[in-house]
């Protein structure tokens, strides 16, 4: 295959929703790159105008089913944030355990099943079973281990209902705590091996550029997946609530996703951005791990969110151990109770492909206003330029044998999840 | 074991549309049942799990999501038309899902370009609807996600070549076996009687009120209900709001007269 | 093991093999299985209005009438519709195929007090199914009945089921068969045309003390039937009818047949006249 | 029958004893709910008369499970859930409504699954004192006379204890040290008085005797229709009702091209659609009105064939449980009185 003006990837396989690659070439040169969204609009922020805080924290996990948790957690926080609730400590904790569960799953089935078998050459995870049998099966067990937190924290696998406002509906009871964590004591080895794995796969470097990176801040000095900053890798901190002014918003006529821009620039967030902009902050097994992959290559090459999502996994896994010691013989506490029923809030979270965040106006217990702006569409501006470069460097080199696939795996590796780009809308109120 | 290579594997296409991806989700998740359905049929295509599909003839396509766009049309009637039997999962595909809650309020045009303003889309964008609004469905699996030992005992029917067992019944059915006290006592707003059941009561099990998103019951006496609520001290509108964030088509006919 | 096995288990559905099968007419098939077991297949007996659960792994089971009759011993025979899931399957079966039973249950006919006297057997559509059992038991003992008049209709003649042996047996001295059909779709039709009732017309005089009338078609059959008998002046108690309901258990425990108090399974299928004014729901 | 009595003091101790007779079942709190579970600590069985949400028929006529499993070559049964249990705490309506499923279930043929859940289980009975929703009075089944290993009336300072079969004698001899033969006239006058203390509590009764009739005569009563334009068809009054003994069976599939799976049982109600519904379709009873017809002629005026007894024992789950309060109290007041209720 030497001579191709088009290179049509569709559909884009193993990534969560329908969508597509178009990469225009001419006279050796790349023309141009579009990731296609093809999954259909849903307009989420104009279903929930006029519902009641409730009837969002229902809706909001149906964007996605993957991070269903994460979303309901922004929400949680937003929400929480405009009514004036004051969550407990305990729920807190709770709600990092859901979360880790959450990373734990969606890490664990992107990393083993859906980015690994290219790294070994499978079509999927279970052709790779016959070979790899001990990596799939443990892989199956980590995922497994990920969604039994999510059902128990969040009601059932997906779009459970339990976490609500002010807290959870049930919690799980001493004997189930103390399973979670010996079973996380148990596959935190599985997590370390992958890591030696890793260390030594060989990362194509064809895509490499420099670019930008943007994850929440955690409100202490350790790692964590949420907060009330948003942190750029050109050193700057910004209140979440200006994230309009932060993250730039367009829409484009090749997807139903909105696309962002930093400073005018593509930028990356995910696994990546996090391990990069707070690994430092690292403690205990996940610092072992951190060690053991980093290389100052991350900065310029996206197949190493796969690698960053492997060093979460570690993180997670611990976290779930520290969270069943923290609320282990803690009474449940009662549900805390909204001090208003107008405001304003907004709420970020990392889901496990990025920065998430949540924006309400609730007026009289109904709302007036919502914005949701989702990872995926922040980076497909960067998956794009990163295939491009990608295109350039391979079309020079003439190594164009499989370049579908190497373009497939840069937007792969990325994990991108296209239902909660699509229904990623702006809502321009008169 | 000695005619293992006689067993014809019937050929499966899982298939999504708009929606949350929650059901296929289901399957991948699945992990005690995963391996097996891969031993014992042929699956075409799956993109979310694997990657180099073959469109050709199945055997039986699964369809999750709602048909949002143009081009999602034509892919239902592709699959359609290649698939013996196809099979609607999920509340996206059976009622359109969330996005379809406003149907028949002709608001959506409007909001597509509030949202988007004059974008030329690459494919026309439609209102969330059902499949069966386009294309005859064979057999529904109801959910929202699908119940992973429904929809496996539907797929382990349609491996043998025979229907799935429908679930006729309200969702209370099963909040009894749970053994849960009911939230109607409490005059908490349970969605439950009129809500097709299946998904093992997850919400009243948590103490938490049904929101209704399996879509309803066929058999729900939705008057009677309704007026119940009322006297929980909630207003009509505020019973049709909620019910129709997951009702999306199929709710309409139910509530119609009410 | 040797534990469990002692239990009994009425349940247990026995291998039984499809010996023959034909269509009857579309989407009604006519089938002969026999007990795997050869000994339980000889000594398998019932009475005439009994059914069988009839079971397909992985389908479920479903009650069936038993057309056959006992003084044909060795061999079952049925009459089945295709209407669902359980149906479907079994059409899919070939000769020689495994199907699983268990059985008999039910009452079955009073064929005690139906010995000596006139037997009218009246049939409707798919109710023809049971009635062919006590309809051959009748011809097999015929020396113990009376007259044996045989009526039975149809929606039209593309519907009428075991056409063949039933024309042939109009052949038969010792028995009077009237057909009809609601209406004739072919032309070629030489019976009857009207409702079952119809054929009323045509029985000759009959002593109602000493006749015994048998029914079972649609549930819509039921009440012009039994009018038409009781015209006859019939003893309630001397017109039997088989009714179905819905049954996952047939031994009494399910719940599904219960009519009033009665279970249709143990307490049926076949109930009288006189049952049914005390039972409210019967017809 | 043998009458003896116990120490209070004893009961824990005595309790823990029964643990060589089988595993401990019992009713206790579980997530706010009181149900019939495995009893790990006696401290947590509740002996006060409080009513479980689900009766105890789950422990004998279990709620879903798989009564075979097939492939190939045919059925194998499940008796996977027989083990030997000490059910303690049964009360005198769940008692008798064991006795009513009896009739059902170990008639011949008789249910292998409830005969050996039942064989397997010795029942502690309990006395108890009435609830706001008690209606056994009504129903004649306050008090029972068989159908118990042992039974215990709760005196305060003692127990006295009846003696109703061999086996109950065995757990007795025991730790025979804990009971006396002796009982006294002054223990007699205590049971009288508690006897009578505990008829004075009951809050509401029915008219259960005239019922059958009533039924039988309001048949065609238009009263039906609006009980049947209220009922939501949750089917939880079924769910609750000690002697609803329905179910269905489904045949599931394993996951593979084989022909190997099994047949799950699974409680069922008369108040769902497809309860009478076959192949046409024709449904005998797609009237709300026909379903409940059915049920509360089951409960107030016959069942089952030959025993044509009504099956109601009064437990008052139906009054607590049904979210539009159709009841045996609302419907019998109903149609003795011939008007619904008022709004
Ligand atoms: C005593 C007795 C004797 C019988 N004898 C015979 C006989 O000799 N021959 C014969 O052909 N049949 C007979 N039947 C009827 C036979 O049992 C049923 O036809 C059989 O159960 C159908 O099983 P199936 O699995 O194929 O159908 P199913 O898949 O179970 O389909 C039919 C069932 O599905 C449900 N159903 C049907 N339509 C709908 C709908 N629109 N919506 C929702 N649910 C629906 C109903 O529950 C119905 O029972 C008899 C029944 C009884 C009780
Ligand atoms: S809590 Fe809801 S689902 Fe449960 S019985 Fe009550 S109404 Fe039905
Ligand atoms: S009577 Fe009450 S509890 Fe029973 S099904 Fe009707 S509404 Fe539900
Ligand atoms: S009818 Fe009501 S009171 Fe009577 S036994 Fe059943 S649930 Fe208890």
């Amino acid at each position: 295959m030497t001579k191709k003006d088009v290179i049509h990837i569709e559909p884009l396989a193993r990534v969560e929703g329908n969508g597509g690659i178009l990469v225009q070439i001419k006279n050796n040169k790349v023309k141009d790159v579009k990731v296609r969204i093809l999954e259909g609009p849903r307009l989420f922020e104009t279903l929930v105008l006029g519902k009641t805080p409730e009837e969002n924290l229902s809706l909001v996990p149906r964007i996605c089913a993957i991070c269903n948790l994460s979303h309901k957690y922004a929400s949680l926080r937003a929400l929480e944030k405009a009514l004036d609730i004051e969550i407990p400590e305990i729920v807190d904790t709770y709600r990092h355990l859901m979360h880790h569960g959450e990373m734990i799953e969606s890490h664990s089935l992107h990393l083993y099943f859906l980015a690994l078998p290219d790294f070994f050459g499978y079509d999927n995870a279970v052709a790779m079973a016959d070979e790899l049998g001990d990596i799939v099966t443990k892989a199956l067990q980590l995922k497994k281990f990920g969604n039994k937190i999510m059902r128990i924290m969040g009601g059932r696998g997906i779009h459970g209902e339990n976490p609500v406002l002010g807290g959870f509906g049930k919690l799980p009871d001493h004997k189930t705590l103390l399973s979670l964590k010996w079973e996380a004591l148990e596959l935190l080895d599985f997590a370390m091996a992958t890591i030696d794995i890793l260390a030594d796969l060989e990362v194509p470097d064809h895509m490499e550029r420099e670019t930008q990176f943007l994850c929440c801040k955690p409100p202490y000095d350790g790692y964590d997946y949420y907060g009330d900053e948003l942190i750029t890798s050109d050193g700057e901190v910004h209140p979440l609530d200006s994230y309009k002014e932060v993250i730039q918003e367009r829409t484009v006529g090749h997807s139903f996703a909105k696309r962002s821009s930093y400073k005018g620039k593509p930028f990356s967030v995910g696994a990546l951005a996090r391990v990069l902009l707070l690994g430092d902050r690292l403690k205990g097994k996940a610092k072992d791990a951190y060690d053991k992959l980093y290389n100052e290559r991350w900065h310029r090459n996206p197949i190493y969110n796969n690698f960053a999502q492997a060093i979460e996994q570690v993180f997670s896994l611990e976290g779930v151990i520290e969270c069943v010691d923290r609320v282990l013989d803690k009474k449940a506490p009662e549900l805390a109770k909204p001090k208003r029923n107008s405001g304003t809030g907004t709420g970020g979270v990392e889901a496990p492909r990025g920065t998430l965040i949540h924006h309400y106006e609730i007026k009289d217990g109904k709302t007036t206003y919502a914005d949701y702006i989702t990872p995926t569409a922040m980076f497909l501006d960067d998956i794009e330029a990163f295939i491009w470069k990608s295109g350039e460097s391979l079309l020079a080199s003439g190594n164009t044998d499989n370049i579908e696939l190497q373009f497939e795996i840069i937007a792969r590796a990325y994990d991108p999840c296209i239902s909660c780009s699509a229904h990623l809308v702006h809502v321009d109120y008169e | 074991m000695a005619n293992e290579q006689q067993i014809i594997k019937p050929k499966i296409g899982i298939y999504g549309l708009t929606g949350c991806a929650g059901d296929q989700l289901v399957i991948i998740h699945t992990e005690d049942e995963i391996l097996n359905l891969f031993n014992s049929v042929d699956i075409k295509s799956f993109v979310m799990a694997s990657s180099n599909p073959e469109e050709g003839e199945l055997d039986v396509a699964f369809v999750e999501g709602s048909v949002s766009t143009e081009e999602e049309l034509h892919h239902l009637k592709d699959i359609r038309k290649r698939a013996k039997i196809l099979v609607a999962m999920g509340n996206c595909a059976l009622c359109g899902g969330p996005q379809a809650m406003y149907t028949g309020d002709g608001t959506f045009d409007t909001r597509v370009k509030q949202v988007y303003g004059d974008v030329d889309f690459l494919t026309k964008p439609l209102e969330g609807a059902p499949v069966d609004a386009y294309v005859e469905v064979d057999y529904y699996v109801p959910g929202c996600p699908v119940d992973a030992k429904q929809l496996f005992a539907a797929i382990a029917r349609l491996i043998h070549g025979s229907s799935p067992e429908p679930y006729p019944h309200p969702v209370c059915h099963e909040c009894k076996l749970n053994e849960n006290k009911c939230l109607l006592l409490d005059k908490k707003f349970c969605l439950g009687p009129v809500t097709a059941g299946g998904c093992n009561s997850a919400c009243p099990n948590h103490g938490l009120p049904c929101v209704g998103c399996w879509g309803p019951n066929p058999d729900g006496n939705f008057k009677e209900h309704f007026e119940l609520l009322q006297s929980f001290g909630m207003t009509k509108e505020d019973i049709v709001r909620r019910i129709r964030n997951f009702g999306g088509h199929k709710i309409l006919e139910y509530i119609k007269d009410l | 093991m040797t534990k469990t096995q002692q239990i009994e288990n009425p349940y247990i559905p026995e291998p039984a093999r499809i010996v023959r099968h034909y269509d009857l007419v579309k989407d009604h098939r006519f089938f002969q299985v026999r007990h795997v077991d050869m000994k339980r297949a000889m000594s398998f007996t019932y009475n005439p209005g009994q059914f069988i659960m009839l079971s397909i792994p992985g389908l479920g089971e479903a009650p069936f009438s038993i057309s056959s009759t006992p003084s044909r011993p060795g061999i079952l025979e049925m009459g089945i519709r295709k209407v669902g899931k359980l149906t479907e399957a079994l059409f899919k079966k070939k000769d020689n195929d495994i199907i699983y039973i268990r059985g008999p249950y039910g009452n079955g006919f009073k064929i005690d007090q139906m010995r000596g006297k006139d037997i009218i057997i009246v049939a409707g559509g798919l109710g023809v199914i049971p009635l062919r059992s006590i309809l051959y038991y009748v011809l097999d003992n015929r020396d113990q009945f009376g007259r044996l008049f045989f009526l039975y209709g149809a929606k039209n003649p593309d519907e009428i089921l075991f056409k063949t042996e039933f024309f042939q047996l109009k052949n038969r001295v010792d028995i009077e068969c009237l057909y009809t059909v609601d209406v004739d779709t072919s032309g070629e039709w030489t019976e009857a045309v009207g409702v079952v009732t119809r054929l009323f017309e045509h029985l000759p005089e009959i002593d109602p003390s000493r006749s015994a009338a048998v029914v079972c078609g649609p549930p819509v059959m039921y009440k012009y039937v039994i009018q038409e008998l009781l015209k006859l002046k019939i003893p309630k108690n001397q017109i039997q009818m088989t009714l179905e309901r819905k049954m996952e258990c047939g031994v009494g425990k399910c719940g599904h047949c219960v009519l009033d108090h009665l279970y249709t399974c143990i307490d049926g299928p076949v109930f009288t006249y006189w049952d049914t004014l005390h039972f409210r729901e019967l017809i | 029958m043998r009458i003896l009595k116990m120490d209070s003091k004893y009961l824990k101790e005595f309790l823990e004893s029964l643990r060589m007779f089988g595993k401990l079942y019992g009713p206790i709190w579980k997530r706010d709910v009181l149900t019939h579970d495995h009893v790990e600590n006696v401290d947590d069985l509740v002996l006060d008369g409080e009513h479980t949400l689900i009766p105890v028929k789950k422990l004998f006529h279990p709620k879903r499970f798989n009564t075979m499993r097939f492939n190939e070559e045919g059925f194998t049964p499940n008796y996977s859930m027989f083990e030997k249990r000490v059910l303690i705490g049964a009360h005198p309506c769940d008692i008798h409504s064991l006795l009513r499923l009896d009739e059902v279930f170990l008639t011949d043929p008789a249910d292998p699954y409830y005969k050996g859940l039942r064989e397997n289980t010795a029942i502690i009975g309990f006395s108890c004192l009435p609830t706001e929703n008690s209606l056994c009075r009504s129903t004649g089944t306050d008090i029972v006379e068989s159908g118990f290993d042992l039974f215990f009336v709760d005196l305060e300072d003692i127990y006295l204890v009846w003696v109703g079969s061999s086996l109950g004698h065995d757990m007795i001899l025991e730790k025979e040290e804990f009971f006396d033969e002796n009982v006294t006239h002054a223990d007699i006058q205590k049971y009288i008085q508690w006897r009578e203390m505990r008829n004075d509590m009951f809050k509401k009764s029915f008219n259960f005797r005239d019922m059958p009739d009533i039924m039988e005569l309001s048949y065609n009563s238009e009263i039906w229709d609006y009980f049947a334009e209220k009922c939501l068809s949750c089917g939880s009054c079924t769910m609750v009702c000690p002697t609803c003994n329905c179910y269905t069976l489904t045949d599931v599939f394993d996951v593979t091209n084989k022909t190997e799976g099994r047949r799950e049982r699974v409680w069922d109600s008369c108040m769902f659609v497809d309860y009478s519904l076959v192949a046409g379709p024709h449904n005998f009873r797609g009237k709300r009105a026909d379903r409940l017809k059915l049920w509360y002629t089951h409960k107030l005026k016959a069942f089952g064939g030959e025993y044509g007894r009504p099956a109601c024992i009064g437990c008052g789950r139906c009054v607590d449980t049904c979210p539009v309060d159709i009841n045996v109290l609302t419907i019998a007041e109903a149609f003795t009185s011939c008007e619904v209720p008022a709004k």
